[in-house]
């Protein structure tokens, strides 16, 4: 497998965010499981998927990132009981925007992986390294250099005195 | 019969014969949980039709006819190890005796004839004479079992190395050991023995 | 300057195997703001905590970053060092180098090359990290137990007997589960009902225990030390504080021919029934389905001969709501059908077996209602289809169990156990009968548990069978029974006058629907999911709920009381303090920049977000502002997500973290 | 104590005919090292595998009435064949513990049962009775540099909580005795494997396949001869090794000795006094490599 992967030329870069409750314990359970994936994917833990801002998504692919994954509890399994429902809400729409945008919406996945799934994590992991590798390095965001406007933090003069302003 | 389908009914699973098994060899025929082990360790497993763990379960369902057809019993060589290593302390050495006597009182349903032959040659010879003539026994066996030509070539260098006898002395207590044979045979005509 | 200290964690071999810890701590050392790093065989071990104490203090560092396990396995282990060492324990962060790199990655290069890139992924968001305050909510000492089997019974009297205030809810309209139902237990054979009953008593006579039965849970709010729990109380349509138990409404019901459900169906009760007569509490409930009062307006015989006039056809269901402070899930389990299933359903039936079309099939449980002194034959193994008493009797243990193909693959845990007590009480009630067991493998770890199956082939007459039945036909009034011995290597054939199928534990109907409204997590079968499997096997992950019995997987009676009482011990525990300190993973609102427009209240599944003036000093209002309630938010952060000017923040989860984390791949 | 050990001598069927060398040597090395053995006078056939084969109520009665006659004669009972050995122990344990077969046999024999006397094979009498101690004494010309394989076979330990001669699994008597009288042992596989003895005279080609691979195995080990005690597993291992070899294109030319050869060798008897000539694979020119003759 790993001959294999060595041969490639291109290996991307995936942003994984997922809830802590049930996917990044349905990573732990490959992990306990000892399932072998690819290791393009990082991991960004939140305490649920309602937690996540499209925000991070732009950001995630301006970084560099070739493919994004978000995924959280199941529909009606949400530890904090509707945060995921918010979430796919929120998703759906933001979609179209980066459809609109110009993004190819193959970079961006959305699954719901349970505490109990960790085969269907190095699945959703394994399905979308591979499909990202196929399509090839992400262009469009890395040239712009738009971090401010991304960025929580208010680190610019000119952020810090519109905030004082207020 | 080998491969026939089993019926098993409290007809067909004969309790009566376990229990005598039982009583010969003074072992629990019930307590064999089926581990593998005697068949794993029998040096004669690989003569057997049936390995001596089938043997052992074809008993526990009363099927002695299966069991005794064959020639797994007389396969047997009573070296112990079986009984030596089986977890359940189940002496299955002693229940090959027990399965083989009872074959031997059936007259021998088996197809296996020349150790049953070799067998009956041994026990006469010990009624005849009190102990073993072995050229006696070699040359019977194979008169009786029409191989006159075995082990041919063994015969002048035991001759020459002075271990074969052309004669034997009968042994002065030998009604002794005659009335021990016809005893056993009256307590079984009386039922007081198996 | 930030001061970070990074610690990568060996785990003995399970990271540095595929792991070159040494060249993560050099690299990552050399990250701006990492004043110190190192690699250590067990960094959770006491000289690995020591190691990190030691040196927060001579190197005097500001935050940690520990490269080991999950977090969810040692995040608070760390945590306390850290604290233990002067530091604000939400200073300290884990890189999770073990599940998601060295135990997932085989390739060395890869896999510390990705170790790298998540602990220098920490060390940024470590450097955002802020002191929190650690804030604390009072407890309720009062417990929910939800079911009231053997389990829910066990939980309920110990915490009870700790004294603490009880509230238990059970689904039937009597407590005692399955194990009521049960005649004998393995492995000491003595009859359930005799250790069952007396502990139901003691529920109803118990003045710490509310017991709530033919009720359900309608909804769960609230956290640890704090839920507000809504039961409903279905129609009884007898009043439970008039009745007095009698029994003259159900010798008068004209409707006497409905299966009863306990009895496996086999047995018949009226519409006004208690399902079984040593049933607690002892107030009769009326089928409305099957009363022909409700049915058609005519009858009441029922409210007449009710002397007390407990009968009240007009109850209707009512909405109780109970503060607790912990809850105890043990809502047991339901038995596999073995019949054709519907198309789509994840679990399939077995056709091969004729049950439902042959009558002399049935399932285990049946046979226990048979075997029952108090069951529909009294005690007698008769043949539901003529009554006669069946001479040979064949049992196929693994149904439902241990088949893929089926849609459950796990052990049903008991059956082996149970199967070979059948065959015992068998032997005992039917004289010159003949068991067989069909059975793949006989799993008895348990006290006394391989002793007592060996007792049934070697003392009862058992004729157990390695191999599984292919199919079963009726011929005549015979059952053939088609198998195999596999030791033997032949086929087996069986004209047996009765069947009895081992069938395969699965959770309680709606056990998913329970759990969403609880917010804790089940497996693909439904089975509650404990926080660890080995280390924490009676919590939830949710904080607050504690599971007992078999709605967590298959387990027989002692394991059952064993794991119940464990549950109680958790609540007990939980009771001692009379402040719980939560973790101060809460949302806060910059009120500076809040427009009031109140989205992160409407997503606000907790209620958390309440609104706030702002006024001047001469108390001219000058803006509402929404402020969240730190003992109710729980932390998940999606105000944060949704604020359109991004003004709430959830600490521990801030942008400036995650921003940071992004930034540093 | 009485320094002069003195034993009942039951030699056993084929120590009268095919194993004329082991009781010669036997009787030899006794009078060697001071041990008086007197032979049970009209003592029969033991019955052997055949006799509890088919009819354990006959083995048992036939072995009761020997183990009857060897109280005339004082001391416990020395035993030479592993197989005799074997079968009056099975019969003492068997009477012991059930009280119907007891019976039984006392009606065929018609005496009672007297199960007082011990049993002993020659190893124990060896190494325990004289002592290992006292039988290096006696040792003036030692093995050096002869290897041996010891060869126990099935019946000298076999089943558990019978001989009780040493464990069954992991027996060390036949080494012990044999280094007492200065021989190398080698350690291989198959020292208690069977050689099938029960079938010499009815499936000799079982025969052949067990003894080559037990053969096979001590040459592979690296032994330079064979020891047993038992005339059968002898059988096996001398008469028909020629055979096996022809059978197996192999070669061993591995002398088989009784143990009381080699322990008779060490303390200075003469190949005549042990029955060398009567081995059917010629020991000497082994022998006369290693300096022993």
């Amino acid at each position: 497998m790993h001959l294999a992967q060595q041969q490639h030329t291109f290996e991307p870069k995936i942003f994984a965010f997922v809830c802590t409750w049930c996917t990044y314990a349905g990573a732990d359970l490959a992990g306990t499981s000892r399932m072998q994936y690819p290791s393009n994917v990082r991991v960004l833990k939140f305490p649920c998927t309602g937690r996540i801002d499209p925000v991070f998504i732009l950001k995630a692919f301006q970084q560099g990132a070739d493919g994004v994954l978000v995924s959280g509890c199941h529909p009606g399994d949400c530890h904090y009981i509707a945060g995921n429902f918010h979430a796919r809400r929120r998703f759906a729409v933001f979609r179209k925007l980066l459809e609109f945008v110009g993004v190819d919406l193959n970079r961006l996945q959305f699954s719901w992986v349970s505490a109990a799934e960790g085969g269907k994590w190095v699945e959703v992991v394994t399905d979308l390294t591979e499909k990202v590798r196929n399509m090839g390095p992400m262009t469009e965001f890395k040239e712009l250099a738009m971090e401010e406007q991304w960025s929580g933090a208010i680190n610019t003069p000119e952020l810090k005195e519109a905030y004082n302003a207020i | 019969m080998k491969k026939k389908k089993m019926l098993l009914s409290q007809e067909t699973m004969d309790t009566g014969f376990i229990r005598k098994v039982e009583t010969l060899s003074d072992t629990s025929v019930r307590s064999c949980f089926q581990c593998g082990k005697c068949s794993a360790g029998c040096p004669m497993a690989t003569f057997m039709e049936h390995p001596p763990n089938r043997v052992m379960r074809l008993l526990q369902l009363g099927q002695w006819q299966r069991v005794l057809a064959g020639r797994s019993i007389w396969y047997c060589a009573s070296c112990e190890t079986c009984s030596t290593r089986c977890p359940n302390k189940v002496h299955l050495a002693s229940i090959m005796d027990a399965l083989r006597k009872l074959s031997w009182d059936a007259e021998g349903p088996s197809k296996e004839s020349y150790v049953q032959l070799a067998n009956k040659l041994f026990l006469q010879n010990i009624s005849s004479y009190g102990r073993q003539y072995e050229m006696r026994l070699a040359a019977v066996f194979n008169v009786k079992s029409g191989q006159f030509l075995k082990d041919m070539m063994l015969g002048p260098k035991l001759f020459a190395k002075g271990k074969l006898k052309m004669f034997q002395r009968k042994n002065k207590n030998l009604t002794e050991i005659q009335k021990i044979f016809s005893r056993i045979e009256e307590m079984r005509k009386k039922g007081e023995a198996l | 300057m930030s001061r970070i200290g990074v610690f990568i964690c060996h785990c003995g071999e399970n990271i540095s195997r595929t792991v070159d810890v040494e060249r993560v701590a050099r690299d990552v050392g050399r990250l701006p703001g990492v004043a110190f790093s190192t690699d250590y065989k067990y960094m959770c071990s006491d000289p690995g905590q020591t190691l990190l104490k030691k040196t927060i203090q001579e190197q005097k560092l500001s935050h940690v970053v520990v490269a080991a396990c999950s977090p969810r396995m040692h995040e608070k282990t760390f945590r306390k060092a850290v604290e233990a060492a002067g530091l604000n324990p939400f200073l300290c962060e884990m890189a999770n180098i073990r599940e998601h790199c060295s135990w997932v990655h085989e390739n060395i290069e890869e896999a510390t090359i990705k170790a790298t890139e998540i602990v220098g992924m920490m060390v940024e968001r470590v450097k955002k990290n802020r002191v929190l305050p650690t804030i604390t909510v009072p407890v309720t000492k009062r417990s929910l137990v939800i079911g009231g089997g053997i389990a829910g019974i066990q939980a309920a009297l110990d915490i009870a007997d700790a004294g603490h205030e009880v509230v238990l809810v059970e689904r039937e309209p009597s407590i005692g589960g399955h194990m009521a139902q049960l005649s004998e237990t393995f492995p000491t054979l003595d009859c359930s009902q005799c250790i069952m009953t007396p502990k139901m008593v003691d529920v109803a006579n118990h003045p710490k225990i509310k017991l709530y039965t033919y009720s359900e849970i309608e909804l769960v709010e609230g956290y640890i030390g704090n839920f507000q729990v809504t039961i409903k109380k279905k129609a009884r349509s007898v009043n439970e504080d008039t009745c007095t138990g009698c029994g003259v409404c159900m010798t008068k019901c004209p409707q006497k021919k409905i299966p009863n459900k306990f009895d496996q169906n086999i047995g018949m009760r009226t519409a006004i029934y208690i399902p079984f007569p040593q049933a607690v509490p002892n107030t009769p409930v009326i089928d409305r389905e099957n009363c022909t009062k409700f049915k058609t307006g005519k009858c009441g015989v029922c409210q007449k001969v009710c002397g007390p006039g407990a009968v009240d056809f007009e109850q209707e269901d009512s909405l109780i709501v109970e503060p607790v402070g912990a809850i105890v899930v043990a809502t047991g389990f339901d038995l596999y059908t073995i019949d054709e299933k519907p198309k789509g359903s994840p679990i399939k039936g077995y056709g091969e077996f004729g049950h439902g079309k042959i009558a002399d099939v049935i399932d285990g449980m049946t046979f226990e209602r048979l075997a029952s002194a108090s069951g529909p034959t009294g005690g007698k193994i008769l043949r539901p289809s003529d009554g006669k008493e069946p001479k040979q009797i064949v049992f196929i243990q693994c149904i439902g169990s241990r088949a893929r193909e089926k849609g459950i693959s796990y052990c049903s845990k008991v059956c082996c156990m149970y199967t070979a007590k059948h065959t015992m009480l068998y032997h005992h009630k039917v004289h010159g009968g003949q068991a067989y067991v069909f059975f793949m493998d006989a799993r008895t770890p348990g006290k006394s548990y391989d002793e007592f199956w060996r007792r049934a082939i070697e003392e009862e007459d058992a004729v157990y069978i390695r191999g599984m039945v292919s199919r079963l036909y009726q011929k005549g009034d015979k059952i053939v029974v088609m198998g195999s011995d596999i030791a033997v290597g032949v086929q087996v054939e069986i004209e047996a006058d009765m069947v009895v199928l081992a069938t395969a534990i699965q959770p309680q109907k709606g056990a998913d629907l329970l759990a969403q409204k609880l917010g804790i997590s089940y497996d693909k079968y439904n089975f509650y999911s404990e926080a660890h499997a080995k280390l924490r096997p009676v919590e939830c992950a949710t904080a607050g709920i504690y599971l007992a019995g078999a709605c967590q997987g298959p387990k027989d009676i002692p394991e059952t009381v064993s794991q119940a009482s464990a549950a109680a011990a958790k609540v007990m525990t939980l009771f001692s303090k009379d402040q719980l300190e939560r973790e101060p993973i809460v949302a806060r609102v910059r009120e500076a920049g809040c427009v009031g427009c109140f989205a992160c209240k409407k997503v606000c599944a907790y209620g958390a977000v309440e609104e706030k003036e702002i006024r001047d000093r001469q108390g001219n209002l000058i803006k509402v502002v929404a402020y969240v309630n730190p003992g109710v938010c729980a932390g998940c952060g999606t105000c944060q997500a949704t604020c359109p000017s991004k003004c709430v923040e959830l600490d521990g989860y801030t942008d400036e973290q995650v921003i940071a984390m992004i930034e540093a791949l | 104590m009485n320094d002069t050990l003195k034993y009942a001598y039951y030699p056993g069927c084929s120590l009268h005919a095919s194993a004329g060398e082991y009781d010669l040597s036997t009787r030899e090395l006794f009078s060697a090292l001071g041990i008086s053995l007197t032979e049970v006078p009209d003592w029969f056939c033991c019955g052997a595998t055949p006799a509890h084969n088919v009819d354990e109520l006959l083995s048992l009665s036939l072995c009761a009435k020997n183990l009857e006659l060897a109280e005339q004669v004082e001391g416990d009972l020395a035993v030479a064949c592993a197989s005799c050995f074997s079968r009056l122990k099975f019969t003492q344990h068997t009477l012991e513990e059930n009280a119907t077969k007891r019976k039984q046999v006392e009606k065929a024999i018609d005496a009672p049962v007297k199960l007082d006397g011990k049993v002993k094979h020659l190893l124990e009498i060896l190494a325990k009775d004289l002592g290992l101690e006292r039988l290096a004494a006696s040792v003036s010309k030692p093995l050096a540099g002869l290897k041996v394989a010891c060869y126990y076979g099935c019946l000298l330990t076999r089943p558990t909580d019978v001989p009780n001669l040493d464990c069954p699994e992991a027996p060390t008597i036949m080494e012990r005795v044999v280094e007492a009288s200065g021989a190398e042992t080698v350690a291989w596989t198959h020292r208690l494997e069977c050689c099938g003895a029960n079938f010499t005279l009815s499936r000799p080609g079982v025969v052949l396949q067990l003894t080559n691979a037990i053969l096979d195995s001590a040459k592979a080990a690296g032994a330079d001869c064979i020891m047993v005690g038992c005339p059968l597993c002898h059988g096996n291992l001398d008469i028909r090794q020629k055979e096996i070899e022809n059978v197996y294109s192999a070669e061993y030319n591995l002398p088989v000795f009784y143990l009381t050869q080699l322990v008779g060798l060490s303390v200075g008897l003469a190949p005549d006094q042990l029955g060398l000539n009567a081995m059917i694979v010629n020991p000497t020119p082994l022998l006369k490599e290693k300096g022993l003759l």
